[in-house]
C-alpha cells in the first residue's frame, strides 16, 4: 500500500491521542501520543499484547469508552474530515452511521436478555430509511446469509445462550452489516474462539471488506492474521507506538525491540524451538517508566531511552519506529 | 521491575495500610468511622458522661416533667421528668449491646453451618443443613423475632435471641454460596489434591478469603439489627421499663406528641445516626474489598 | 497399543472413559482414549474445546475417577480421586493450572504457598522449610523478596513461576500442565515454556502437555496427540506429526492456524478447508465423531467408529481413510 | 425436562411443607413452655371445671401432636383455623377480616416501592454525579438508615397534626360497609363508592408511604447501582455501535438486564415489609392482621399464633414465587435452566 499521498484525505486519522483511566488506586496513563491512521479502503492491523491500549484506541475511535473512568486527555481524532470529538451531534451522527465495530467476546457483547430478532430490529428501527416490518425481517435474514449463518430462522428466535461461540460472532458481525459502514474495527474478532472456527470467521471478514471495499482495522493476537489481512500494521506497547508500516515490511523486516521480541517469542509452525522470549513485564500505567516504556525490558536499552521518550523514526515508505536505536538514521521525510 | 530487597517486608501491615488508604481516601466512610467510635465511647462511658446517670431507671420528678430542650437537659425531660438525653446514652448501650449480642450468636452458627454445608455439598448434610436454614427462612423475620420472644418472654436477653434465631440463615445462606464458589477455585482444588486436611482447607484456603463480605455483612447488619431491635422495643417485645430503650422511648413518647415532640423525635434521631454511623462503615468495608478482590 | 518400545513407560492410559451428568442430558468428555508417556518424556495433547483433554489430565492427578478404563502409573493402577491414593503418589503426579492468578490464594503469601506442598510432601518444619521454599523459588529463577508478596503484588508470568515451583517442590517425577501459558502474553509465554523445559531436562521429569496451541506443541513436545470429542485421532512424534499429518481433522486444525512467514505457510495442508461448528459432547455424532464436518467422509464414517492404527511406526491414526484400503474406493458421501 | 407448572408446582410443595414443620415446632414450642393459655384467657375467676371443659374442647388435654393433627385437620379440610383464645372468635374469622386489610396496605406499599424505587434508582443512574443523582443517593441513605416508625413519627407530626391533610389514624371515617374482598379501598372503588374509596385512601396514604420509604431508598439504590453496572457492560456499547437508538438501548437494552439485580432485591423488600407493618399498623391504629397478629402473638395464644405464622409463611412464599417468576420472565439463562 503505498498509495497514500497529502493531498488525500485518510479516513480515519488520529492525532496525539491519549486517553486515561481514574480509578480508585490513582490515574493509569494507558495511550498517549498515539497517531493512527486509517486510508479508504484500507485494511490495518493493530498487534499488542494484552493491556497495550488496543481496545482502548478503538473505543475511543467507535466513542463508546467508559466515560468514566475513561477521560481523553489530549488529541483529536478526524473521521472523515471531521474531528468527531468536538461534542456535536452531527459528529456523533457520523461515527453511528458510518463506523461499527466487533468487540472482543461476542458473549459479552449480545444482551442476554433479548432475542437476537429484537436486537436486530432495533439496529433497523433506527435506520435512515424506516421499513416495515416484513422487509426487516428480509434484511435480517440476509445478514444472517451473508454470514454463513446455518438455519437463521431459527437462530433470529434465540437467546445469545442458545447459540455457540462462533454462531454469536457471526450475529455480531451480521449486526454490523445491517448498515452499510465505511470503516469495521475488529476488535480481537476471534481471541475467544477455537482455531477451525477463528480461521472461518476471519475468512468471513476479509470476504466482506474485501468485496463491499470498506476499510478495516484488525486487532489481533494471531499475528499470523494480521499479516495475512492487512495492508498496514501498528505496533504498540504499553500504551505507545513502537512501530508502525506496511505489514510485510514490519514482518518481515521488524526494527523495534519489542517487535522484534514479540515475533522471535511466538512459536512457529515450523519448528524453531522456543526462543528465551522478553524478560520482565508490562510496566504499571499507575507509574509507568518516564523515558521508552519499553526500556526497562529492552535488551538493548541505552542511558536516553530510560530518560526521554523516542521520536518517530522513519525508515523508508513510512515505516517508522519509536526507538533511539535508530534515531537518526532518517530517510526522507518524516 | 526493580525488586524490593526490603527484608523486613510486613505484608499483613502493608495490605492493611493499603487497605485502610482507601477507606480513609473516602470522607464519608471515615466520618462513619469517627460517628460509631463516638458513639462506642459514650456508651461504654455512659455511666460518666450522663449529665443525670440515675434517670437511666426508675426515677421520678413531676415538677421537671415534659421540659422543653434547654441547657440543663439538652434533649428535654419525658413525662417523670426525667432527662431524655441521659436516657438516650443508656438506651445506646442498651442497642449496641444488643447487636452485638445478636452477631455474637447468629454469625458463629450461621458461618459454621455454611461452612459444613458449603464445604460438603451434595451430601446429605448439605441437604439437611440447608433445609434446615429454609425453615427460618420461611416467614419473615421480624416475625419470627416477635413470635420467638413472645413465647418466651419479653426482655433484653430474649430479644437478642429472637433476632439472632431470625438472623444466622443470612450467614448461613451467604457462606454457603461463597464456600461454594470458593470451593471451584483452583487453589482449593490444588490444596485437596495435595492431601490436606479439610480442616486446613476451611480455616486456610476457604475461610480468609470469605472473611471480608462477612465481616462487610455484619458491619451492615448491625444498624439493621439495632432497627429491628427498637421496633421490638417499640411494640413492648424488647427491653421492659423501666430500663431505657430507644424504642420504647419513642413509642412511649408518641402519645406526647404533638406539644412534648422531644420526647420521641430525639430518641429517634438518635437511632438514625447509630444506624448511619455503621451503614457507612459498611460501605466503605464493601468498596475497600470490592476493589481488594480484582 | 503402546508408543516407543525402547523406554519405560511412566503412565500408560487404556480405553479410558469418562462421562458427566448434566441437566441437558449424558456429557461424554472422554470416550475410551489409549496412549502412554515414556521415562523423561514431554508428551503433547491436544485439542479444542470440549474435547476433553482437560478431563483426562484431571484424571490422571485425581480430581475424579473415570467411569472405565485404566491409568496406569509406573505400572501400578491410579484410577481413583487423589483423597483415595497414597501419600507418595500424591507427590509424584503434581499438576499446573491454566489460570496463574486463580491458582495461587489471594490471602496467603508466596511463601505459606510454597510451603503447603513441602510440609504435605516432604514433611518439612522450621528451618529445613524454610530452606527449601527458598531453594524452590531460586529454581524457578524469583527472587527471594517475593517470599513475602501476595500474588496480586506480581506479574502474571510470575505467578506461573510460582505454580511451577509450587509443582516442582515436592520432587515429583511427572507434571500435568493444562495449558500453563495460555493465558500468558506470547513474551511471557515463551519465557515460561523455555523454563519448563530447562526444569524438564535438568530434573528429569516427564510431562503431559494439554493445550490447544498447535504452534507450542510443536516446539516444544516430542510426541503430540490430537484429541476431538472425547477421542484420540491421531498420534505421532512431533516431527513426524507436523510433516505428515493423515488425519482429516489434523489437517483441518493445521491449516486454520495464521502463521507469521512463508515459511511456515508451508507446513500448512493446503487442500482442507475448515467447516462447521464442534457438535456437542451430549449430543455426539454417530460413528466417527468428526464426519459432520469431514471433506472426505464415507458413508462408513456415519455409522461406525474407525480403530487407531498404527501406520508407521509411532504414527497412529483413527480414520476409515488409513485403515483400509477397501474402504477407499466405497463412494464418498455428499 | 420440566416445564414451568410443573416448576411452580414443587416451588409450592416445598414452601408448604416447610411451613408444616415450622408450624409444628412453633406449636410444640408454645405448648410445652410453662402457663396456661386457657387459664389466662378466662381469668381467675372461672372455676376449674370450665377451665377444664374449654381446655378439652380445644384438645389441650391430649399430647401435642394429636393437638396440632386435629389443628391441622381443620385447616386442611374445613380452613378451620382452630378457635383464638384471645378474640375468643373462630380464627379462620379474623383472619377474613383482618387479613385482606393488610394485604390492601402492602400491596399499596409495594406498588410505591417499584415505581419510585426504580424511578429514582433509573433518574439517578442515568444523571450519574449530577446534583439530581446526588440528592437521590443522599435521600436513599436517609431513607435506609431511618427506621419505619421513624417515618411514622415524622409524617404524623407534619401531615396529621400541623397540616391535617391526612387523619391521625385508624381505617376509614365512614362505615366501612362493603365485604366483597374485605380490602376497604379496593371494594369502595368496585362498587363505584368514591366517597368511600378516597376516605380509606386518604387512611390507607401515610401508613403505606411510611411503611415503603426505606425500602423505595433501598431500591433505589439498588436499581441505580445495577444500571451503573450494565452501562458499563460490552452489550451496551455494542448496542450504541451497531446503531441502536439511544432511547431504545436505555429503555429496553440496559432496563431489562437491570431489573434481574432489582428484581432480586424487591423479594427483601417485601420480607421487611410484612414485618414492619406490625408497627406501623399499631402507629396508625390500623385493624390490620399484624396488629391482629401481635395482639394474638402477645397473648401466647396456641392456634392464633400458628395460624398467623403459617398465614405470613404463605403469604410470603407466595411472593416469593411471583418475584421468581417475575425474574424468569426477564431472564432467560434462568427459564432454560429451571424448565431443562
Amino acid at each position: 500500500m503505498t498509495h497514500h499521498s497529502i493531498d488525500q484525505q485518510p479516513l480515519l486519522d488520529v492525532r496525539d491521542l491519549a486517553v486515561s483511566y481514574k480509578l480508585y488506586e490513582g490515574v493509569l496513563h494507558v495511550l498517549q501520543h498515539m497517531d493512527f491512521r486509517v486510508e479508504s479502503g484500507e485494511r490495518v492491523g493493530l498487534v499488542g499484547e494484552a493491556g497495550c491500549g488496543k481496545t482502548t484506541l478503538l473505543k475511543a475511535v467507535a466513542q463508546i469508552l467508559p466515560v468514566p473512568p475513561a477521560k481523553i486527555e489530549a488529541g483529536e481524532i478526524h473521521f472523515k474530515g471531521r474531528d468527531v470529538l468536538d461534542n456535536h451531534k452531527m459528529s456523533h451522527r457520523l461515527v453511528r452511521r458510518d463506523i461499527s465495530m466487533i468487540l472482543q467476546d461476542p458473549t459479552a457483547s449480545l444482551n442476554p436478555t433479548l432475542t437476537i430478532r429484537t436486537f436486530m430490529s432495533d439496529i433497523l428501527k433506527n435506520a435512515p430509511h424506516p421499513v416495515s416490518k416484513s422487509e426487516r425481517k428480509i434484511q435480517m435474514m440476509a445478514a444472517l446469509e451473508k454470514v454463513s449463518m446455518p438455519s437463521p430462522e431459527r437462530v433470529l428466535g434465540s437467546y445469545p445462550v442458545q447459540l455457540s461461540g462462533g454462531m454469536r460472532q457471526r450475529v455480531c458481525i451480521a449486526m454490523c452489516l445491517l448498515k452499510d459502514v465505511d470503516l469495521l474495527l475488529a476488535d480481537e474478532p476471534t481471541t475467544s474462539l477455537d482455531v477451525t472456527i477463528e480461521k472461518q470467521i476471519l475468512q468471513l471478514l476479509n470476504v466482506l471488506v474485501v468485496n463491499n471495499r470498506k476499510s478495516m482495522v484488525l486487532v489481533s493476537h494471531a499475528l499470523g492474521a494480521v499479516r495475512t489481512m492487512t495492508d498496514r500494521t501498528y505496533v504498540m506497547y504499553a500504551g505507545h507506538l513502537a512501530e508502525s508500516g506496511a505489514t510485510d515490511t514490519v514482518f518481515d523486516s521488524p526494527a523495534h525491540p519489542y517487535t522484534i521480541g514479540l515475533f522471535e517469542a511466538t512459536p512457529k509452525l515450523s519448528g524453531e524451538g522456543v526462543s528465551d522470549g522478553i524478560a520482565g513485564e508490562i510496566p504499571s500505567y499507575l507509574a509507568p517508566p518516564p523515558g521508552c516504556r519499553f526500556a526497562p525490558r529492552c535488551p538493548q536499552a541505552m542511558a536516553i531511552c530510560h530518560e526521554k521518550q523516542p521520536v518517530g523514526t522513519n525508515l523508508g515508505n513510512n515505516h517508522v519506529v519509536f526507538c533511539w536505536l535508530h534515531a537518526g538514521t532518517q530517510e526522507g521525510d518524516s | 521491575m526493580p525488586d524490593n530487597q526490603n527484608k523486613t517486608v510486613r505484608p499483613r501491615w502493608d495490605k492493611f495500610k493499603r487497605q485502610w488508604h482507601k477507606f480513609s481516601s473516602n470522607r464519608l466512610s471515615l466520618l462513619g468511622l469517627i460517628v460509631v467510635i463516638t458513639l462506642i465511647v459514650l456508651a461504654v462511658f455512659a455511666g460518666k458522661i450522663a449529665p443525670y446517670p440515675e434517670h437511666a431507671g426508675l426515677y421520678l420528678d413531676f415538677q421537671s416533667a415534659n421540659q422543653a430542650p434547654s441547657l440543663r437537659h439538652i434533649a428535654g425531660t419525658d413525662e417523670y421528668g426525667r432527662d431524655i438525653f441521659s436516657r438516650m446514652l443508656f438506651g445506646l448501650r442498651v442497642s449496641l449491646e444488643i447487636g452485638l449480642l445478636v452477631l455474637a450468636i447468629g454469625v458463629p452458627i450461621g458461618v459454621f453451618l455454611g461452612l459444613v454445608a458449603g464445604y460438603m455439598r451434595n451430601t446429605w448434610v448439605d441437604t439437611s443443613i440447608m433445609r434446615f436454614t429454609d425453615l427460618f427462612m420461611a416467614v419473615p423475620p421480624l416475625v419470627l423475632a416477635l413470635v420467638v420472644v413472645a413465647m418466651a418472654s419479653p426482655g433484653f436477653f430474649f430479644a437478642a435471641i429472637g433476632i439472632a434465631i431470625a438472623w444466622w440463615p443470612w450467614y448461613t445462606r451467604l457462606t454457603y454460596s461463597l464456600v461454594t464458589s470458593l470451593s471451584n477455585e483452583m487453589y482449593v482444588k490444588y490444596a485437596e489434591l495435595s492431601g490436606a486436611k479439610p480442616r486446613h482447607i476451611i480455616l486456610k484456603e476457604i475461610l480468609p478469603n470469605a472473611v471480608s463480605p462477612i465481616f462487610t455483612k455484619m458491619s451492615l447488619d448491625m444498624g439493621m439489627i439495632i432497627i429491628i431491635a427498637s421496633s421490638m422495643s417499640f411494640v413492648g417485645l424488647g427491653v421492659q421499663p423501666p430500663a431505657p430503650s430507644l424504642g420504647s422511648m419513642v413509642s412511649n413518647g408518641i402519645k406526647f406528641l404533638p406539644e412534648f415532640w422531644w420526647i420521641p423525635v430525639f430518641p429517634a434521631l438518635f437511632v438514625v445516626l447509630i444506624v448511619l454511623g455503621f451503614n457507612l462503615v459498611g460501605d466503605g468495608l464493601r468498596d475497600v474489598f470490592a476493589i481488594e478482590e480484582l | 497399543m503402546t508408543g516407543t518400545e525402547t523406554k519405560t513407560q511412566i503412565l500408560e492410559v487404556s480405553n479410558l472413559r469418562k462421562e458427566f451428568h448434566t441437566r441437558q442430558g449424558k456429557l461424554v468428555a472422554v470416550a475410551g482414549i489409549d496412549f502412554a508417556i515414556a521415562e523423561g518424556e514431554i508428551y503433547g495433547l491436544v485439542g479444542e474445546s470440549g474435547s476433553g483433554k482437560s478431563t483426562v489430565g484431571s484424571m490422571i492427578v485425581g480430581m475424579y475417577a473415570s467411569n472405565g478404563g485404566e491409568i496406569l502409573f509406573k505400572g501400578q493402577d491410579i484410577d481413583r480421586p487423589a483423597a483415595k491414593r497414597s501419600k507418595d503418589l500424591k507427590r509424584q503426579i503434581q499438576l499446573v493450572f491454566q489460570d496463574p492468578g486463580g491458582s495461587l490464594n489471594p490471602r496467603q503469601t508466596i511463601r505459606q504457598i510454597l510451603s503447603l506442598p513441602l510440609k504435605l510432601h516432604r514433611d518439612l518444619r522450621g528451618s529445613a522449610l524454610e530452606q527449601a521454599v527458598e531453594e524452590t523459588v531460586d529454581m524457578v529463577g524469583l527472587p527471594l523478596s517475593y517470599l513475602e508478596k501476595y500474588p496480586q503484588a506480581i506479574g502474571g508470568g510470575e505467578k506461573q513461576l510460582v505454580c511451577i515451583g509450587r509443582a516442582l517442590a515436592p520432587n515429583p517425577s511427572f507434571i500435568v500442565l493444562d495449558e500453563p501459558t495460555s493465558a500468558l502474553d506470547v513474551s511471557i509465554q515463551a519465557k515460561i515454556s523455555n523454563k519448563l523445559l530447562q526444569l524438564q531436562e535438568n530434573l528429569g521429569l516427564s510431562y503431559l502437555f494439554i493445550t490447544h496451541n498447535l504452534c507450542l506443541v510443536r516446539n516444544l513436545v516430542e510426541r503430540t496427540a490430537i484429541m476431538y470429542l472425547g477421542q484420540l485421532y491421531e498420534t505421532a512424534p512431533t516431527e513426524e506429526f507436523f510433516t505428515n499429518p493423515l488425519h482429516p481433522y489434523t489437517q483441518m486444525l493445521l491449516a486454520s492456524i495464521p502463521v507469521m512467514s512463508e515459511k511456515e505457510e508451508a507446513y500448512k495442508p493446503s487442500e482442507v478447508e475448515s467447516v462447521g461448528e464442534i457438535p456437542s459432547p451430549i449430543h455426539r455424532p454417530s460413528g466417527c465423531g468428526f464426519h459432520t464436518r469431514c471433506p472426505f467422509c464415507l458413508d462408513l464414517c456415519k455409522t461406525e467408529a474407525p480403530r487407531m492404527t498404527e501406520v508407521s511406526p509411532g504414527h497412529h491414526v483413527s480414520c476409515h481413510l488409513h485403515t483400509d484400503s477397501v474402504i477407499k474406493e466405497a463412494s464418498r458421501c455428499s | 425436562m420440566q416445564s414451568m407448572p410443573v416448576f411452580i408446582a414443587k416451588r409450592l410443595l416445598y414452601g408448604v411443607l416447610i411451613l408444616l414443620v415450622l408450624s409444628f415446632a412453633i406449636f410444640s414450642f408454645i405448648r410445652l413452655i410453662p402457663g396456661d393459655p386457657v387459664r389466662m384467657s378466662l381469668g381467675p375467676t372461672v372455676s376449674a371445671e370450665v377451665v377444664e371443659r374449654l381446655r378439652s374442647e380445644l384438645y389441650f388435654d391430649r399430647p401435642v401432636p394429636v393437638q396440632y393433627a386435629h389443628w391441622l385437620k381443620g385447616v386442611l379440610l374445613h380452613g378451620d383455623f382452630g378457635q383464638s383464645l384471645y378474640t375468643k372468635r373462630a380464627v379462620s374469622a379474623d383472619i377474613k377480616e383482618f387479613l385482606p386489610r393488610t394485604i390492601e396496605l402492602a400491596l399499596l406499599s409495594a406498588v410505591l416501592i417499584l415505581v419510585f424505587g426504580i424511578l429514582l434508582g433509573t433518574i439517578s443512574a442515568l444523571f450519574r454525579n449530577s446534583w439530581l443523582d446526588n440528592t437521590v443517593r443522599l435521600l436513599s441513605y436517609l431513607g435506609v438508615v431511618t427506621p419505619p416508625y421513624a417515618f411514622a413519627i415524622l409524617f404524623l407530626l407534619l401531615f396529621a397534626y400541623y397540616w391535617r391533610i391526612f387523619p391521625l389514624g385508624g381505617m376509614t371515617a365512614l362505615p366501612p360497609e362493603l365485604h366483597t374482598t374485605g380490602m376497604v379501598a379496593f371494594d369502595a372503588l368496585i362498587h363505584g363508592r368514591f366517597d368511600l374509596f378516597w376516605d380509606a385512601l386518604a387512611h390507607l396514604f401515610l401508613p403505606a408511604v411510611s411503611l415503603s420509604l426505606g425500602s423505595i431508598a433501598y431500591q433505589a439504590r439498588i436499581h441505580r447501582s445495577a444500571m451503573i453496572d450494565n452501562i458499563g457492560k460490552d452489550y451496551i456499547a455494542f448496542a450504541y455501535v451497531v446503531g441502536v437508538k439511544r432511547r431504545t438501548v436505555i429503555a429496553k437494552h440496559l432496563m431489562k438486564p437491570s431489573f434481574i439485580p432489582s428484581l432480586t432485591i424487591f423479594g427483601l423488600q417485601v420480607a421487611a415489609l410484612l414485618g414492619n407493618a406490625f408497627l406501623i399498623e399499631v402507629m396508625f391504629r390500623y385493624p390490620g392482621f399484624s396488629r391482629y397478629s401481635l395482639s394474638v402473638i402477645m397473648a401466647k395464644d396456641p392456634y392464633g399464633i400458628v395460624s398467623v405464622t403459617l398465614i405470613f409463611g404463605v403469604v410470603f412464599a407466595i411472593s416469593n414465587i411471583l418475584i421468581d417468576l417475575g425474574i424468569a420472565g426477564l431472564d432467560p439463562r434462568v427459564r432454560l435452566r429451571t424448565t431443562e
